[in-house]
């Protein structure tokens, strides 16, 4: 059942993803960054928890989950050490996708060439 | 925005605009999205799958098997991307290739490649995150600023 | 080139079929767990859990439940209807104030973690086949808290 | 001959020492050699890369080989060249200035974005012309990864290309002009204006490049007099698809006699049908290896007298883009002719 609801949601925010490309004509990066923003804002009022409860990966796995993961380390900290907790924070939950990406980023320079 | 734009043309510049967009091939936005929703929905079943594989195998729960997935996740990406099949689905599935995960991991992973011939660190080191820099700038700043904003409320506000 | 989507298309086919057979296999076993709990009746410290489960159970949005009990503490997880999933929050609240009013003695810990679910299970099995010693269920359920503790 | 005779109207020279193309030298890459036109390159490569650590130097080489294709079929020296013109998209055109200090000839480097090949070709016959020189080179190239690189996104990464966008070709071709010899003429140039009709999508060039094609078109035919049907064939660089729809009706509107079939483009001879290149090709190779290798060849084959060779160029870069300029283009014409005098 989560497989199937994952499929939905995680296919509609690419839905979204998909109209600000061709409607409203966004480059990818100008699409992602709204994306993200977001993501935070959703969890800003507690929208987000929700969604992934519901939806699994359909909700953890698009980018907008990163902008909520940023919004939960940072409140998590914040709730622990106060407003210094906003900024030490941040990384707390996300820093697994940006170290992935830096690593295999590396690896894949060393791995591959360009297909072209 | 475009009408913004508009104001500043001149009428033969607007003439023809108007005579280039009737003859101009529409983007097909339904089926692109149709096509995104498809792509983006199997990779999130992908990461479903691998995030139950962690809950069942290893000491992870709902709220910590998201980082594993991630890795793993990012880490097909780099395969995808190394072995030149990722620019193809994304050029079928669009956004539904782009907005998971494995789109940022494609981003940071497409730019270091790309840039290896520049050295590693100008090339792969700056540019790495030439494309995937804006999401984590954008995404860092709203986040502080809805976590400041929260915490004062939560904090002295009494909500 | 060739070469390399060939080896490519074996590693993906690889794990596929690697996190399939898992899948499978973990199913099975869900079942095979579920069958044994109903011949698990008569141990001490079961009634608790069993009335904690029953209780549970008639709640309109769990499906499934589970519980382990000592004399302090008990220890749940709960499955909960896919389509209640988004007020998953409150309805944890909830479920959790009407097993502690039920049990004030008890120290009550109720997750809907899938992970706690299963462990759980697990747990429940060893009971109910080597007759785990008091000790040891307790170290058991201390290590299945710290685990639904984690957050990141 | 006086000065004032070149100039016919006010951009349009007209070459009456006829100087000739003798030898053309293209060279393609992988993709080109799957396409529609395999048998008109004088070289292709199956590896993008040809062998070289990055795609810039790959693109050095390219040019290279064309240039030495063009010598050799030719049956020139090196030491006789006394110029080469030639320029692409990447960087300050170093792929270019890098082929020409491995050959240490006189060179001027050119940048016309996708019209490089007629600005050289035009530049060429008018040095020819004057005396300027008996012998000189001019060619143009672009190689796909690298320009992608330059102007877009990584080649790897997975952007979606809207139907109106292009692909760049990887290749280049090159012109070995003399002042007497066998071979088609080049007999007339008319210089583009830029123009710019406020357009911004950068993955629309046709579009955007279409306006400064018609623009050049009607100023050659005024200018020299001449009605559309002189020429058997119009052939535009690389609009593409819609580009070449949009100039066409755009040409019928202000009254310009022109047929479907005269009007062709570059963009849309090189590749096969199923390769995916949406709106059709483009990139500074495209009209340089179309017209040197493939025009040329029919030409020679009788196919057809004369050609106007419209070579379109979207004069961007991707600092101009992010900064919300628009997209100036412009467009070059030289008129090739074979056998028969013009009247």
């Amino acid at each position: 059942m989560i497989f199937f609801w994952a499929f939905v949601i995680g296919g509609l925010i690419c839905v979204i993803g998909q109209i600000m490309f061709d409607v409203f004509k966004l480059t990818p990066a100008h699409t992602l960054s709204t994306l993200v923003v977001i993501g935070a804002l959703l969890d800003g009022f507690n929208l987000y928890e929700p969604l992934i409860a519901f939806a699994g990966a359909g909700a953890t796995i698009p980018i907008t989950s990163f902008g909520n993961s940023l919004v939960h380390g940072a409140m998590q900290e914040a709730e622990q050490h106060g407003l210094v907790g906003v900024i030490t924070g941040m990384f707390e939950v996300t820093s697994s996708g940006i170290s992935a990406a830096i690593i295999f980023g590396l690896i894949g320079a060393f791995l591959f060439k360009p297909k072209g | 925005m475009s009408n913004n734009k508009k104001k500043n043309l001149t009428p033969v510049q607007q003439e023809y605009q108007k005579f280039q967009d009737e003859r101009e091939v529409k983007r097909p936005v339904i089926k692109n999205c149709i096509k995104a929703f498809f792509v983006g929905g199997v990779i999130c079943i992908i990461g479903q799958a691998i995030q139950t594989f962690f809950i069942y195998n290893f000491d992870f729960t709902e709220q910590t098997a998201g980082n594993p997935t991630v890795a793993v996740m990012i880490f097909i990406s780099m395969l995808l991307t190394g072995f030149g099949v990722y620019d193809r689905l994304a050029q079928f599935g669009g956004a539904g290739s782009a907005v998971p995960v494995t789109g940022f991991g494609n981003a940071v992973i497409s730019a270091a490649i790309e840039h290896r011939t520049e050295g590693f660190v100008l090339g792969v080191g700056g540019n790495m995150f030439k494309l995937a820099g804006s999401v984590i700038m954008f995404g860092v700043f709203s986040a502080f600023v809805i976590a400041i904003v929260k915490t004062i409320l939560v904090q002295w506000g009494g909500l | 080139m060739k070469q390399r989507i060939i080896i490519f298309s074996c590693i993906m086919i690889i794990m596929m079929v690697v996190s399939g057979c898992n899948n499978t296999n973990n199913t099975s076993e869900h079942n095979k767990t579920n069958i044994t709990n109903i011949s698990y009746e008569q141990k001490k410290d079961v009634n608790t859990s069993a009335d904690v489960e029953n209780l549970l159970m008639e709640e309109k949005e769990v499906h499934n439940a589970i519980a382990v009990s000592t004399d302090k503490k008990i220890l749940i997880a709960v499955e909960i209807n896919q389509m209640e999933r988004f007020r998953l929050e409150d309805i944890e609240k909830r479920l959790k104030k009407r097993i502690e009013d039920q049990y004030p003695k008890h120290d009550v810990d109720l997750s809907t973690d899938k992970k706690i679910f299963l462990e759980l299970e697990k747990l429940k099995t060893k009971m109910n086949e080597n007759n785990l010693s008091k000790k040891k269920i307790k170290e058991e359920l201390k290590r299945i808290k710290s685990l639904s503790e984690e957050l990141t | 001959m006086g000065w004032s005779m070149m100039l016919s109207g006010h951009r349009t020279w007209l070459f009456k020492n006829e100087p000739v193309i003798v030898s053309t030298g293209t060279v393609g890459g992988p993709f080109e050699a799957r396409g529609k036109i395999p048998e008109d390159f004088d070289l292709l490569h199956e590896d993008i890369w040809l062998r070289q650590d990055s795609f810039e130097k790959a693109q050095k080489v390219l040019i290279e080989e064309a240039c030495q294709k063009a010598m050799e079929k030719g049956g020139v020296q090196i030491e006789q060249v006394q110029f080469f013109l030639g320029g692409d998209l990447i960087n300050q055109i170093t792929p270019t200035s890098f082929a020409a200090k491995t050959f240490e000839v006189p060179y001027l480097g050119l940048f016309g974005a996708c019209s490089t090949s007629m600005e050289g070709l035009a530049l060429s016959a008018f040095i020819i012309n004057y005396g300027g020189s008996t012998c000189l080179m001019t060619g143009a190239s672009s190689h796909n990864a690298a320009t992608e690189k330059q102007f877009r996104y990584p080649t790897e990464y997975g952007g979606q290309k809207p139907p109106t966008s292009q692909w760049t070709v990887t290749g280049a071709g090159v012109a070995l002009l003399k002042d007497k010899g066998d071979g088609p003429k080049v007999t007339s140039a008319t210089i583009g204006r830029v123009i710019d009709m406020g357009l911004t999508d950068p993955f629309n060039m046709g579009g955007a490049m279409a306006p400064a094609a018609v623009d050049t078109i009607e100023v050659h035919l005024k200018e020299r007099g001449i009605d559309p049907s002189y020429y058997d064939l119009i052939v535009t660089g690389d609009l593409g698809h819609i580009g070449r729809e949009v100039s066409l009706d755009l040409l019928k509107k202000h009254g310009i006699k022109i047929t479907e079939e005269q009007f062709q483009d570059c963009g849309l001879m090189i590749y096969r049908e199923g390769q995916p290149v949406l709106a059709g090709a483009s990139g500074a190779g495209c009209s340089a290896s179309v017209v040197y290798g493939h025009l040329l060849n029919r030409m020679k084959n009788g196919e057809f007298k004369r050609m106007l060779v419209v070579a379109t160029g979207a004069l961007l870069s991707p600092l101009t883009f992010q900064q919300k300029e628009t997209i100036p283009c412009i467009a070059h014409a030289v008129s090739i002719e074979i056998g028969g005098q013009k009247t």
